[in-house]
């Protein structure tokens, strides 16, 4: 695999660091200015990203190194098919977010936009950058950033429990990290090195019992992130975010880059074959399989609409880790995949959300009843991302867990093909009815007339909308994402396609 | 009361620490113990040859050791500095 | 034993003043008498310097003409090692200087709360 | 030629300029704060010449004062351990300087001013002599100058600071005589005072007692002076009341030094197998790092007092460094290393911008901060900086230095320390992000909701240009270390840890 | 004690003491490199005869004679001259406080220009010393404020 040395991933991280100073000194002083860095940041990073994509899909590998830390140890971007997924998707969602969260912040008129909007532009600072770390130091370095400039997000609305929602996070967040430093000294005192290798480098170093140990505190350290049960409680009580910020932290940065660390220490880190060597893979299986069935059926239980929306995210997750962990070519390609597409459909689900907050300030599925007839727009898209999530064709959602079930039954795990079978139920069960009555129930009082949210907020509605169709359809079209998956699934598996 | 005894405590604590290093110390005036003979002699035998000073504890103390004796009247200095700071007044 | 002690008799006395001295300053209560343990410590401190120059039969460090002793065959036994005596012409100016600004911290201190009893000065300090 | 010089350039233009300070500001103060600067940069400019020579030249330089060979004279020397650490004590006390000016003026009468600079600059030759010399004597001597100014300009702070100040001259007492102790017990066995020649002579004295009790004298002295655990009680009262400048200067830099000093003491006077292997040196020395730590913790979660907060906060921060030299290993003592020169800038971040915030609100409770990043956000923009380089937020070098401690004490296999380590990080989060809350989180229907722009009453109110500009360039500091900590590493602190490891 | 005394034979004690004290601090200098002494001692000495001038008559008699700004510039004066003559043997090439380069403007071989530095060393120190213990007593006992606890105690002395 050949490497190409460009400074493209250092620009492209440049742009929103710049822009979000940019911003800061903007301030409230000239918003329309303010906001312009803010899409003007968003989309000169998705171009950047977007440019390496060529090389990428050549097999080649991008890579800038900063600085060396230490021997064999670099602060260090390092390109590859499974960074980009998640680069472009956090890059390319920023855009539609911005665009969301400019309308939906002024509809609302809240307070601190500036900080709002700084605090923004690092989180996709954060996210990107851990998505284009070519080492577990540079890969954590972000890590930490992203997670202090979410706190400012979390606990945007200032309430008493948004501050407090804001040091659940920090405390779940940190603590994790701790850990994350734990096995990261851990394995570079083992192994000498750092650097993510498909198939894993820790192979033949240290003891059995070490290397388990390691693979549990990582796990417990990002999985914090990535809200694996028993350690997501900090995820519902997030949702007293403004809505932007919990479609960011479902969908684009925050708990798909856990997921994203998780799966980089499973498949380059580990590795596949130190996984089933060590037996390692069968917990973790368990685990997230459990997180699985229950962040559902509380999800059953919920009627706040964003909670409700809050643990199908914890489940598509655990879905996610769940693929991976069955250390199979084909799960590993749908794990992969639903990073993106979960993505897309996510923060559909989630923007409609804020839109029905916009205009009728609703949280709870109870009030929603009819609200189609007053929200056609917004409640389609909401339509289409349930759908997808249940996994019904031709919604991207149906490719993804197409994939993770053939990854099931490749591994010869028939108790995880029941689950994730199981899950696409449940999804079923707690979005159909919010459709069912948001179109045909009567609502409580009678508006016929369509009243949807301004133009910045519907439009990037219809755009994910429509892109989760559109990925369902052709699955490798403009991003390739399809084409990226199978070819990291290709390097860590070590065989063809 | 406590405090008291606490504090003779500690003291008798240090004091017998310091009790257990004399032990190995040479015998008070020897004349062949190890600081009686290893910098000291070039102070007493070359004191004139070398600095045409009689009085070695002058040459020591200004010329072979002079640096410490500056930092040494620097610190009367400072002390000085440090009492005109606490007390003096502004004049009028 | 007791030859170990008379033949370091100087060492023990120097160790007992050290007692007498740390104990003043950590037990007692009023700041001056503080201050004055903390000069004992000191003046041990330096007798213990000056007793390591000494040395049997040694005269005066200082060469005098009419001693009639040529500077040349001066050899080092005839004399008292001169360095710790250099030594604590430091730490004696030290000590003043100690001395010089603890008691101009007294002086303030005394302004201040009207007394040198330090639990009295940290009841008024806790108000 | 000059070249040759630097190593006593960079103490003794501080030290002859200071007397010019006093004489000068006698007639008019306005040319004390110019001289001092002159005084320090030349001092800095001989320390960056110093450090280029020792690299040049690949090892120690040793510089004879009066021309006299040693152990018969004074030398100086300078290696790899101690120019970065030079380098990094002139650069900040030139900010501090900077900084000092507006606040100095706020807070002392005017008549003191020149004294004040006098002493101010006293101590930093003190602090630069302690550290560049290699004579065990003449260390006591620059300890004593650098402890009497610290009293000193200590004992002029607010209400309490002069009892706080005798108590600091009491227990500096105790230290420095503890430290003339260990200095006597190992002339007595040896003869010699010189560093170097005291290194050649010991290792055939490891076994009398003598040379242990000394040690141990030379240990407790120097945990004094730095305030480490057991003995920090002097320092929490004595910081806390001083002049915020003050605090600045001391907190940083004599802490920091004292830590120099115990390295000096443990691997260059002695050898690392008498320190390390002979006698439990490290081991006791981890556990009183462990117990400092938790204890620190703790304190500092009770303050309401920002300053008092940081000061417990050096107390934890000195028990990394001493974790880092009791895991006694490379990667830990390069730790050790780093974290001082880090903490340096870290130390004076905090407590430049507990000084800023004192100057413009003249309050330091941590519960009366509301609304403070609408008074002055670039201030608490340093402050966020700083608090995220202690907690340990990569690119900032506090997470470097704790990186390598964390390496050092798994390679030491003491798991005791590296939990302690992780656990103390996360308690200073807790610590500073209590801080930023109550700094910049308005709990709602204090602020109007509906329109932006907050609170009409509170506007921009930020602290004066000269202080600001070394704020920021302390914060600078922090992430350019951080990121280039490799580089320091590479060139010059590698070669600093004793060869024997 | 800082006022004044009316005591006719401890002054005229005083005016006979202070000039002999005056020349032996001196003596006890220059004498300090053959004998025992130097600029500690003569400075102690000196500074003894201004203490004694405050005690027998009091601090405006003595502050006639030694002015409080000439004080100030003796503390830094004296320090200033050993540290100057350090810098000047590292001007004429020599190491810091090598007084064996002195030789090159003195008119001496290189060991009898160490002799003359310490003399000069010897002299700075005892200005300082001098200069400091004298403003250390004076503030110490009028706690800083000279004139004014002078009228104080003179007030008080008029009052009984």
């Amino acid at each position: 695999m050949e490497t190409v040395h460009s400074a493209t991933p250092l620009l492209a991280m440049l742009a929103s660091l710049i822009g979000a100073f940019l911003i800061l000194f903007t301030g409230e002083r000239n918003r329309n200015l303010r906001e312009f860095w803010t899409l003007a940041a968003a989309v000169i990073k998705f171009g950047l990203i977007a440019s390496m994509l060529p090389y990428i899909l050549h097999g080649k590998i991008v890579e800038y190194t900063i600085v060396e830390v230490y021997k064999g140890l670099f602060l260090q971007f390092r390109v590859d098919t499974f960074g980009m997924i998640f680069a472009l998707l956090a890059s390319f969602l920023w855009i539609v977010v911005s665009l969301y969260s400019i309308g939906y912040m002024r509809d609302l008129n809240e307070h601190a936009q500036t900080r709002y909007f700084f605090c923004f532009a690092l989180a996709i600072f954060g996210a990107v950058g851990v998505a284009l770390a070519g080492n577990l130091l540079t890969l954590y370095m972000f890590y930490e950033i992203l997670t202090v400039a979410t706190f400012a997000l979390v606990a945007h609305k200032e309430t008493p429990e948004a501050i407090k929602a804001g040091r659940k996070y920090l405390a779940y967040l940190l603590t994790g990290a701790a850990f994350v430093l734990f096995s990261m000294a851990v394995t570079y005192y083992l192994t000498g090195t750092l650097d993510f290798k498909p198939g894993g480098f820790v192979a033949g170093h240290g003891s059995r019992e070490i290397l388990s140990l390691v693979f549990v505190t990582f796990m417990i350290g990002f999985g914090s992130k990535a809200a694996i049960m028993p350690i997501h409680e900090w995820l519902p009580s997030a949702m007293i975010a403004p809505t932007p910020v919990s479609a960011l932290l479902h969908a684009v940065a925050v708990v798909k880059a856990g997921v994203f660390c998780c799966l980089r220490v499973i498949l380059y880190v580990f590795g596949p074959k130190v996984l089933s060597d060590l037996g390692l893979w069968i917990p973790l299986a368990f685990v997230v399989s459990f997180t699985v069935i229950v962040a559902n059926i509380i999800a059953l239980t919920q009627d706040h609409l964003k909670r409700r929306l809050a643990f199908s995210t914890i489940n598509n997750l655990s879905i996610i880790i769940l693929g991976a962990a069955l250390v199979s070519h084909d799960g590993i390609r749908g794990a992969m995949l639903h990073i993106p597409f979960h993505g897309f459909m996510k923060i559909t689900l989630f923007m409609c959300a804020g839109a029905i907050y916009v205009k009728t300030h609703k949280e709870f599925i109870s009030e929603m009843e009819g609200i189609g007839k007053q929200m056609p727009i917004t409640m389609a898209a909401f339509t289409i991302g349930a759908l997808g999530l249940t996994g019904i064709p031709p919604v991207c959602g149906f490719i993804s867990k197409w994939y993770l079930c053939l990854g099931a039954l490749e591994a010869k795990e028939i108790i995880f093909l029941l689950v994730f079978l199981a899950s696409a139920l449940l999804d079923a069960a707690y979005f159909l009815p919010i459709i069912y009555g948001a179109f045909f129930k009567k609502p409580k009082f009678v508006k016929d007339h369509f009243d949807e949210a301004s133009f910045f907020v519907v439009f990037p509605i219809v755009i994910t909308a429509i892109g989760s169709i559109f990925f369902g359809l052709f699955p490798d079209a403009f991003m390739h994402f399809f084409k990226l998956a199978v070819a990291s699934a290709k390097n860590i598996m070590g065989m063809g396609v | 009361m406590i405090g008291k005894i606490v504090s003779i405590l500690i003291a008798i604590f240090a004091a017998s620490a310091l009790l257990i290093g004399v032990k190995d110390f040479p015998k008070w005036a020897d004349p062949n113990q190890p600081a009686s003979l290893h910098v000291s002699p070039r102070y007493i035998e070359k004191t004139v040859e070398e600095t045409a000073v009689p009085n070695m504890v002058t040459s020591v103390l200004a010329d072979y050791r002079g640096y410490d004796t500056m930092f040494e009247t620097s610190v009367i200095f400072t002390a000085g500095i440090a009492v005109m700071m606490f007390l003096r007044r502004p004049h009028k | 034993m007791l030859e170990q002690i008379v033949s370091r008799y100087n060492y023990w006395i120097y160790i007992i003043l050290i007692l007498i001295g740390f104990y003043g300053m950590m037990a007692k209560n009023n700041l001056l008498k503080k201050l004055i343990g903390m000069n004992i410590f000191q003046w041990a401190l330096i007798l213990y310097y000056v007793s390591i120059g000494a040395k049997k039969g040694g005269t005066v460090p200082i060469l005098s003409e009419e001693a009639g002793s040529p500077f040349e065959h001066l050899k080092a036994i005839q004399c008292v090692n001169p360095l710790p005596h250099v030594l604590m012409l430091t730490a004696i100016v030290v000590g003043v200087a100690t001395t010089g600004i603890a008691l101009a911290l007294l002086i303030i201190i005394y302004r201040r709360y009207g007394t040198l009893e330090e639990d009295e000065i940290i009841e008024e300090l806790r108000r | 030629m000059i070249s040759h010089q630097f190593p006593v350039l960079i103490v003794v233009t501080p030290l002859i300029l200071s007397f010019f300070v006093n004489v000068v500001g006698w007639w008019d103060k306005r040319y004390c704060v110019p001289i001092v600067f002159v005084a320090l940069s030349v001092s800095l400019f001989s320390a960056i010449g110093a450090l280029e020579a020792v690299i040049k030249h690949g090892g120690p330089i040793h510089y004879h004062l009066g021309n006299w060979q040693p152990p018969w004279g004074i030398e100086y020397v300078i290696d790899y351990l101690n120019t970065p650490i030079l380098v990094a004590i002139a650069f900040i006390s030139i900010l501090v300087l900077i900084f000092s000016q507006r606040s100095i003026e706020k807070e002392l009468p005017e008549s003191k001013i020149p004294q004040f600079y006098t002493l101010f600059l006293l101590n930093v030759t003190g602090l630069l002599g302690i550290t560049v010399t290699g004579d065990a004597f003449n260390l006591y001597v620059l300890l004593e100058i650098a402890s009497f100014s610290a009293y000193a300009i200590i004992g002029i702070g607010e209400r309490g600071a002069d009892f706080s100040a005798f108590r600091y001259v009491i227990f500096g007492t105790i230290g420095a005589c503890a430290y003339l102790l260990g200095v006597g017990y190992l002339y007595i066995v040896t003869g010699s005072l010189n560093m170097a020649d005291l290194h050649h002579l010991l290792p055939k004295l490891y076994y009398s007692r003598a040379v242990l009790v000394g040690m141990a004298f030379f240990l407790v002295g120097v945990g004094i002076k730095m305030g480490i655990f057991p003995f920090h009680t002097w320092m929490p009262d004595a910081y806390t009341y001083a002049p915020s400048t003050v605090s600045a200067l001391l907190a940083p830099l004599f802490t920091k030094v004292g830590a120099y000093v115990m390295i000096r003491l443990l691997f260059t006077i002695f050898e690392p197998s008498f320190s390390i292997k002979l006698y439990p040196v490290a081991e006791i020395l981890g556990w009183i790092a462990a117990a400092g730590i938790v204890f620190a913790c703790v304190m500092a979660l009770a303050q309401s007092d920002l300053k008092r907060m940081f000061c417990y906060l050096i107390v934890g921060e000195m028990g990394y460094i001493l974790i880092g030299i009791a895991s006694a290993n490379r990667l830990g003592l390069t730790g050790a290393i780093l974290h001082i020169i880090n903490d340096m800038f870290m130390m004076a971040c905090l407590f430049t911008v507990a000084g800023a915030i004192m100057y413009k609100t003249g309050d330091r409770n941590i519960y009366r901060f509301r609304y403070l990043h609408r008074k002055m956000p670039i201030t608490l923009g340093v402050f966020v900086v700083g608090a995220l380089s202690v907690v340990g937020v990569p690119p900032m070098c506090g997470f470097f230095s704790k990186w390598y401690l964390i390496l050092g004490t798994i390679e030491a296999k003491k798991w005791i320390l590296l939990g302690v380590l992780l656990a103390s990080s996360l308690v200073n989060a807790i610590l500073f992000f209590r801080v930023i809350e109550n700094a910049y989180l308005e709990p709602r229907g204090e602020h109007a909701f509906a329109h932006d722009g907050g609170h009409p009453s509170i506007s921009l109110d930020e602290v004066p240009w000269s202080m600001l500009i070394p704020m920021l360039m302390i914060a600078a500091g922090i992430i350019l270390l951080g990121i280039f900590s490799g580089v320091i590493i590479k060139h010059i602190i590698q070669f600093a840890v004793p060869a024997s490891f | 004690m800082i006022s004044k005394w009316e005591d006719l034979i401890i002054e005229t004690l005083c005016r006979f003491l202070i000039p002999f004290m005056q020349t032996y601090s001196l003596y006890v200098l220059v004498h300090g490199h053959s004998s025992p002494g130097g600029g500690f001692q003569g400075g102690c000495i000196m500074a003894a005869c201004f203490i004694l001038l405050v005690i027998a008559y009091d601090l405006n008699e003595a502050k006639k004679r030694f002015k409080e700004k000439i004080n100030v510039i003796f503390c830094s004066l004296g320090v200033f001259i050993y540290a100057g003559t350090g810098w000047a043997c590292l001007l004429l090439g020599g190491n810091f406080l090598d007084y064996g380069k002195l030789s090159l403007i003195l008119p001496t071989d290189p060991i009898k220009a160490r002799y003359y530095g310490m003399a000069s060393i010897e002299t700075g120190v005892e200005i300082t010393v001098m200069a400091i213990m004298v403003s250390i007593f004076w503030d110490l006992v009028t706690g800083g404020k000279h004139e004014e606890a002078l009228e104080e105690e003179n007030a008080r002395a008029d009052c009984k």
